[in-house]
């Protein structure tokens, strides 16, 4: 009997969340210490499982199966591949990293953390589903506790925010659950698992039919242009913890979700729409970075940066050349890092100059030096800087893009320029120049807040400079998802 | 020791990591530590050229670094050929002097530690671009050069003007980077290898040609003209002034600018295999080699002036380079880098001593400042081109390269770009050291961590053209001796290029030193000239009218059309929704008989259906 | 010309209809409960025809009881008017309009 | 003969008195065709042999509901004064719907095979059956006429205080 990995990493945050929420009230620092535990936990198992990944065999291990509803054909049905693995190691990074970011929550601990760690558990589920009804009870999982988390912890206009993101999400998950069904339907209404639907020969014009409205569907969560603009609204509102989580995890989920779902299940509908889609793919990447240019709300920079970035992964995928779809999921997995440390970074500056307002800051080098070299770090993984996660990503999807849209990704380039300009233009506005009376008596961060950056830059610096240990991860799920594109072909 | 070259590299980044993780604690040893690990490389690259003269040939060496499904390979390698230990030697010595130097200039400075740590990572990544055997990491090893400029630039953050320069010396040289990559991506594409050595093959296999071979290796030269500062992407040199002098020392002449040229020299195969891609560097090298000479003539900022002149020098590198004459190019970097980091650093000791950069407010310091008026003028001497210093040699092989290319016009233009040369450093050099002392205050000479630099420089900026012909044929080794460059033993161009240089002086004694011709005169009488010299010929303004005008205003457009449209189209379709609930509720008006007979016409309705669907109930009617 | 049941419910259907337009239009909450009345006994009719005609005594069970219900109707509607009425000092249905949006 | 004469004579009766009743503006009088209609439903259901149930809709009819409508009709003194349109301005669509449902109805029925002779159905079965069958139903119907009195003693009545 092995052990259930896949199982204990996603119930653990549950677990914890339950535990959280029978805590005696009076005790406000308990539920930060038990999130830590489970985060930590989740996160030491995410790292078992990427290390026990028989990179040989490949394909998908730690099965799990057991019925749920037979007459339905939903199972418990969880493993995970290559990909998925780096995503789950990405989302325990991120839960710990957040957990700890959020240290100082002051306001109705135990129900922020409790939430959030529901949240990371509907997150660790959709990664590690092998069936899509689980896959889809994950994903709503994950949706639903950021309303909450928006609206009761959020700053300036949450309810409003929390309702526009909801919503969105929503009508993303409707089209998905349309596309799902439709699957399901089609493969002959036996059963969710994928491995079922994989094998089932679906015909052209449903795969064409449907393929476009998964790909909306996943593709509104992953911020694909024009269905982006929650993601604005919704980061410059989140508190940060949540702004971390949405950004780092939960677009990538739109991201995984494309791929596994839309171009593993439906590849000739993937075929025949990717060249349109990509167009859209250029729209984000250089239109998320000019918009991100004349932001002045230091969230919605990063957010429109977000925007551009997830332009660069939907990109690697509409190419459905292998080289570019190993970028892509590296590029999840490093702008999941990389702005999980942005989101984090805003939150700390945030809550010691009480400002988001670039133009209001100045000076803060001198005053907060980690916290400014920790900015850096993150503003030169965001413009791709070599010796950084981000540029690995970067350069393999426009490796991977050039050879099969030459032109487009030419332009795409471009984006990278302008993101160095936005980039530097707010690292200036913010930490350079003279110093700010206003400022002169915020500190520096603390230990707390110093390991969660300190770990979030370690894990960009360690994949930019090996990346292989991940691109290898990866690449054992997405060679042989190429090859049958080919055979489909 | 092949093998272990990569120690070279490996020390300084070491010594970065471990003064960058300690901190302010060990502030007063930074210097120390950091400059160890560089003197370590320094000899280590030492023992390389040996070992390179020993047994010539390229060498090279790899590991594995990433591969993914679809047939990529990208290896992580070390290309050890004469170039590259050359550059080995020059990047070690002129980082070790500077550093050494900085021992002293930046003594004072509270970031020291920082400032040892960004030094020693410039250090670093300018040698991991020389070892680099594929382009893969050449461009990322570009790229950390541009950041490390960055950092150094903008060291002294503060400053806004500081900030300003080191953003857009990254910005501006990104831009050329875009080129680059988009041309690593082509050839990426095209050839199918990225290795550099491959890569010269399959350009020899003819595989690359034409059009194609063209845009190549234009597109490569964007990247080096964003880093070698060639028009119009030079406009990010001049500012980075505003980093501490040492640093500008390092940039102008080992690290940041060098890179450009020996990327080109690097990737030399794929430039020559395109006619008009040579032609092209070459006119924009000579291009940018006059009209940065133009405006190092009228600048009044001691280091700006340097900063031009380094423009105008790297122009004439890339010129070279352009004819075909690859070790000319290498040389003339090679003698460049020691003489220009000599007059960086010698004008970094005139800055610590009067506290000013404007060339006005000294004067007369030769009496007090005896060493560094030497080095001056030997550096400015080997700047100038004077027979036996360095220049001369280096600059007369870059003039005979443009004459065997036949480019009668670009010997041209580098015979005036010298008189040019000679005229500006000399009335630098009076103004500076000559005359009567413009203020009160006295200047020191500085101490000796200072002093020692120069002098070892000097030495070499004065007798390094001695190794003119043995470099030559060393360096001919990478690449098995491009075949363009023939002997040339004429005596005709190296009698020119001196003529020029002795214009020069002339024209600037005349003027500053014996006053003979005033200089205010002169800026009268060709005011409009002297306008548009002094002010750049408008270069920067017209950047910041193509950023402000144009691309903020597209973002600002942008950002208000992704307000206003897309997230309006959202918000409207909210609004829609609203309204169609409003309008909907309205048929809830409260009075009953309306829900009565909305209820009725459903049962109707329905009945209506039931029949449809039923139409045996009502066949009677038939 | 004999009777048949198709008469009695054409019957008992006008009367029906005339009562759903009654409870349609009538303005006054009386008028509406008259006609409501009015609709009871329609369909009462129409029990006890389809009763008597088919022999089944339910139908007129079923009749007694809707003319049960109606009276009890009758009684709740017009305490509810006369309720309304105390309140509003109205029972123009027109009026009656609290229950909205 | 004397049947089918007095059925259509007071079929016709019935919905005169009933468009009538939907029609007057003065309550009263609308109150009073129910009376009429009544008496009218009862006399076709003579003519179908129910006795029984003929005495039971004037007993309530016309006793009970029709009182109870006076006693409404002169509490909201409604009597003086017919100045209210009797119907609303849905009168064109109440019309279309109304016809609309009826010839549905009746082309149902017409549809149906015609069904002759009345059956004897005694008041003796219809009885027993209320008894037996249909106790439940029966006893509901009465709770639910208990809660009416009681409802409505409680709404008429308002609060006191």
């Amino acid at each position: 009997m092995s052990i259930p990995y896949l199982s204990i990493i996603s119930a653990t945050p549950l677990v914890a969340a339950i535990i959280i929420m029978l805590l005696p009230r009076e005790r406000v620092t308990w539920p930060r210490w038990v999130a830590l535990a489970g985060a930590a936990f989740s996160l030491i198992l995410s790292i078992t499982v990427v290390a026990a990944y028989k990179l040989a065999a490949g394909g998908y291990q730690f099965l799990e199966t057991h019925s749920l509803l037979p007459s339905l054909g939903i199972q418990y049905a969880l493993g995970a591949d290559g990909m998925a693995l780096a995503m789950v190691l990405l989302t325990g990074i991120i839960i710990f990293a957040g957990v700890l970011a959020s240290w100082d929550v002051k306001e109705r601990p135990q129900e922020f953390f409790a939430l959030l760690l529901i949240l990371v558990s509907g997150v660790f589920y959709v990664f590690a589903a092998r069936d899509l009804f689980l896959f889809f009870l994950g994903y709503e999982l994950a949706v639903l506790p950021m309303y909450l988390l928006i609206g009761i912890w959020g700053t300036g206009k949450r309810e409003y925010a929390a309702m526009k993101l909801t919503l969105y999400l929503m009508l993303g998950s409707a089209l998905m659950l349309v596309g799902i069904l439709a699957m399901y339907f089609a493969g002959g209404a036996q059963s969710f698992h994928l491995d079922h639907l994989r094998h089932v020969q679906y015909s052209r014009g449903f795969q064409i039919t449907f393929f476009p409205i998964l790909f909306l569907g996943f593709g509104t969560l992953a911020g694909f242009w024009p269905f982006h603009t929650w993601s604005p609204d919704g980061h410059a509102s989140a508190p940060t913890a949540v702004s971390m989580l949405h950004a780092g995890v939960l677009m990538k989920l739109g991201a995984f979700g494309i791929i596994r779902i839309g171009v593993e299940m439906l590849p000739i509908g993937a075929q025949v729409w990717v060249p349109y889609l990509a167009l859209f793919t250029l729209v984000n990447i250089v239109y998320g970075s000019l918009v991100a240019m004349a932001q002045t709300d230091l969230k919605y920079v990063i957010a429109y940066s977000s925007v551009s970035h997830m332009g660069i992964v939907l990109l690697g995928i509409c190419t459905l050349n292998p080289i570019a779809l190993n970028g892509a999921v590296m590029q999840m997995f490093s702008h999941g890092i990389m702005t999980g440390l942005f989101f984090a970074l805003v939150g700390m500056v945030y809550g010691r100059t009480h400002t988001r307002v670039i133009p209001d800051m100045g000076g803060l080098a001198s005053r907060m030096p980690f916290l400014s070299m920790a900015f850096v770090v993150g503003g030169l993984v965001s413009l791709g800087l070599p010796g950084f996660s981000g540029f690995v990503a970067e350069l393999l999807v426009f490796l991977g893009a050039f050879r099969v849209y030459p032109l487009l990704s030419a332009v795409a380039v471009t984006g990278i320029l302008f993101t160095a300009i936005y980039v530097l233009r707010v690292v200036q506005k913010m930490f350079f120049g003279p110093d700010k009376p206003a400022f002169d008596h915020v500190g520096d961060a603390n230990w707390v807040e110093k390991s969660c950056l300190a770990i979030l830059m370690l894990v960009l610096l360690g994949v930019g400079i090996y990346p292989s240990w991940l691109v290898n991860l990866i690449n054992s799920s997405i060679g042989p998802l190429t090859q049958m594109l080919e055979v489909v072909r | 020791m092949l093998e272990h070259a990569w120690i070279i590299p490996a020390l300084p980044i070491a010594a970065a990591a471990l003064v960058g993780l300690l901190g302010r604690r060990i502030n007063r040893f930074a210097g120390w530590i950091t400059s160890a690990a560089i003197a370590g490389s320094l000899l280590l690259a030492l023992r390389l050229m040996w070992d390179v003269l020993a047994h010539p040939g390229v060498k090279e060496i790899t590991l594995p670094w990433l591969q993914t499904a679809g047939g990529l390979m990208i290896q992580m390698g070390m290309l050890i050929d004469p170039l590259s230990s050359v550059m080995l030697v020059i990047v070690t010595f002129v980082s070790l002097m500077v550093q050494v130097y900085s021992l002293g200039y930046m003594a004072e400075d509270e970031g020291i530690g920082r400032y040892f740590a960004f030094l020693s990572l410039f250090t670093f990544s300018m040698l991991g671009l020389v070892l680099s055997n594929n382009l893969i990491f050449l461009y990322m090893f570009w790229e950390l050069v541009g950041l490390s400029s960055y950092l150094l630039i903008g060291f002294w953050y503060k400053k806004p003007e500081a900030a300003n320069a080191a953003k857009k010396a990254f910005v501006v040289t990104r831009f050329g980077d875009m080129g680059f990559l988009i041309g690593i991506l082509v050839v990426g594409y095209f050839l199918n290898t990225f290795n550099i050595l491959a890569l010269g093959d399959a350009v020899k296999a003819g595989k690359l040609a034409g059009g194609l071979a063209t845009a190549v290796a234009l597109l490569l030269f964007c990247g080096a003209m964003g880093k070698s500062g060639q028009f119009p992407l030079h406009i990010w040199l001049p500012d980075a002034m505003e980093g501490p002098t040492p640093v500008s020392a390092l940039i102008h002449a080992a690290t940041m600018v060098a890179a450009g040229v020996f990327m080109v020299a690097r990737l030399f195969p794929l430039f020559a295999a395109s006619e008009t891609a040579m032609l092209t560097v070459s006119y924009i090298g000579g291009f940018t080699a006059i009209f940065a000479a133009t405006i190092a003539c009228v600048q009044d900022d001691i280091k700006r002036i340097l900063a031009y002149s380094t423009l105008s020098q790297l122009g004439y590198m890339v010129m070279a380079l352009g004819c075909g004459g690859y070790t000319a190019g290498m040389f003339h970097l090679t003698t460049h880098a020691a003489f220009k980091a000599l007059l960086f650093l010698a004008a970094g000791s005139v800055i610590h001593a009067v506290h000013t950069n404007d060339i006005w407010k000294m004067g007369g310091l030769c009496r007090s400042m005896g060493i560094t008026t030497a080095v001056m003028l030997i550096a400015s001497l080997a700047l100038a081109g004077v027979f036996p210093f360095a220049g001369f040699f280096s600059k007369d092989e870059v003039l005979v390269s443009t004459f065997l290319a036949g480019r009668m016009d670009l010997l041209f233009v580098g015979l005036l770009t010298a008189l040019l040369t000679s005229f500006y450093i000399f009335r630098m050099f009076f103004v500076v050291f000559a005359g009567k002392p413009a203020t009160d205050k006295h200047a020191h000479e500085a101490s000796w961590v200072m002093t020692i630099p120069m002098l070892l420089l000097s030495i070499l900026a004065a007798g390094l053209g001695a190794a003119t012909a043995p470099f030559g044929h060393f360096l001919q080794a990478s690449f098995g001796a491009p075949a363009m460059e023939t002997e040339y033993h004429g005596r005709l161009i190296p009698a020119l290029a001196t003529l020029m240089a002795v214009l020069g002086f002339a024209w600037a004694y005349l003027v500053y030193l014996q006053k003979a011709v005033s200089a205010s005169l002169l800026m009268r009488r060709f005011l409009p000239i002297y306008t548009l010299l002094k002010n750049k010929y408008y270069i920067d303004e017209m950047y910041q009218w193509a950023v402000q005008r144009i691309m903020f205003v597209v973002s600002r457009a942008l950002a208000w059309f992704d307000r206003n449209i897309v997230d309006g189209a959202v918000n409207g379709v909210a609004w829609l929704c609203r309204l169609t609930g409003d309008g909907l509720s309205r048929l809830q008006q409260g009075r009953l008989q309306t829900y009565l007979i909305m209820f009725v016409a459903g049962v109707v309705i329905i009945i209506m259906v039931v029949l449809a669907s039923n139409p045996t109930v009502l066949a009677w009617m038939k | 010309m004999t009777l048949t049941l198709t008469h009695y419910l054409l019957a008992s259907t006008v009367l029906f209809g005339v009562g759903i337009y009654g409870a349609f239009s009538r303005r006054n909450a009386i008028g509406l409960l008259l006609a409501i009345e009015l609709i009871m006994l329609a369909v009462a009719l129409n029990f006890t025809a389809a009763s008597n005609f088919l022999g089944t005594a339910g139908g007129q069970v079923f009749a007694v009881f809707v003319i049960t219900v109606a009276a009890a109707e009758a009684a709740v509607g017009l305490a509810l008017i006369i309720a309304i009425y105390r309140n509003q000092k109205d029972v123009d249905l027109d009026k009656l309009t609290l229950l909205k949006w | 003969m004397m049947t089918t004469v007095s059925f259509y004579l007071l079929s016709a009766l019935a919905v005169v008195s009933a468009l009538f009743l939907v029609t007057t503006r003065n309550l009263l009088h609308a109150v009073l065709a129910l009376a009429v209609a009544s008496l009218a439903v009862a006399g076709v259901m003579l003519t179908l042999n129910a006795e029984f149930l003929a005495l039971v809709l004037i007993l309530v009819y016309v006793g009970a509901v029709v009182v109870l409508g006076v006693f409404a009709v002169m509490l909201t003194g409604h009597f003086k004064k017919p100045t209210l349109p009797s119907s609303n301005e849905l009168k064109i669509i109440a019309v279309v719907v109304s016809l609309a449902l009826v010839t549905l109805l009746g082309g149902v029925i017409l549809g149906q095979p015609a069904v002759t002779g009345l059956k004897e159905v005694s008041l003796d079965t219809v009885g027993k059956l209320l008894l037996t069958d249909y106790v439940l139903p029966f006893e509901l119907v009465s709770i639910v006429l208990l809660a009416a009195l009681v409802g409505s003693i409680v709404i008429a009545r308002g609060k006191e205080d």
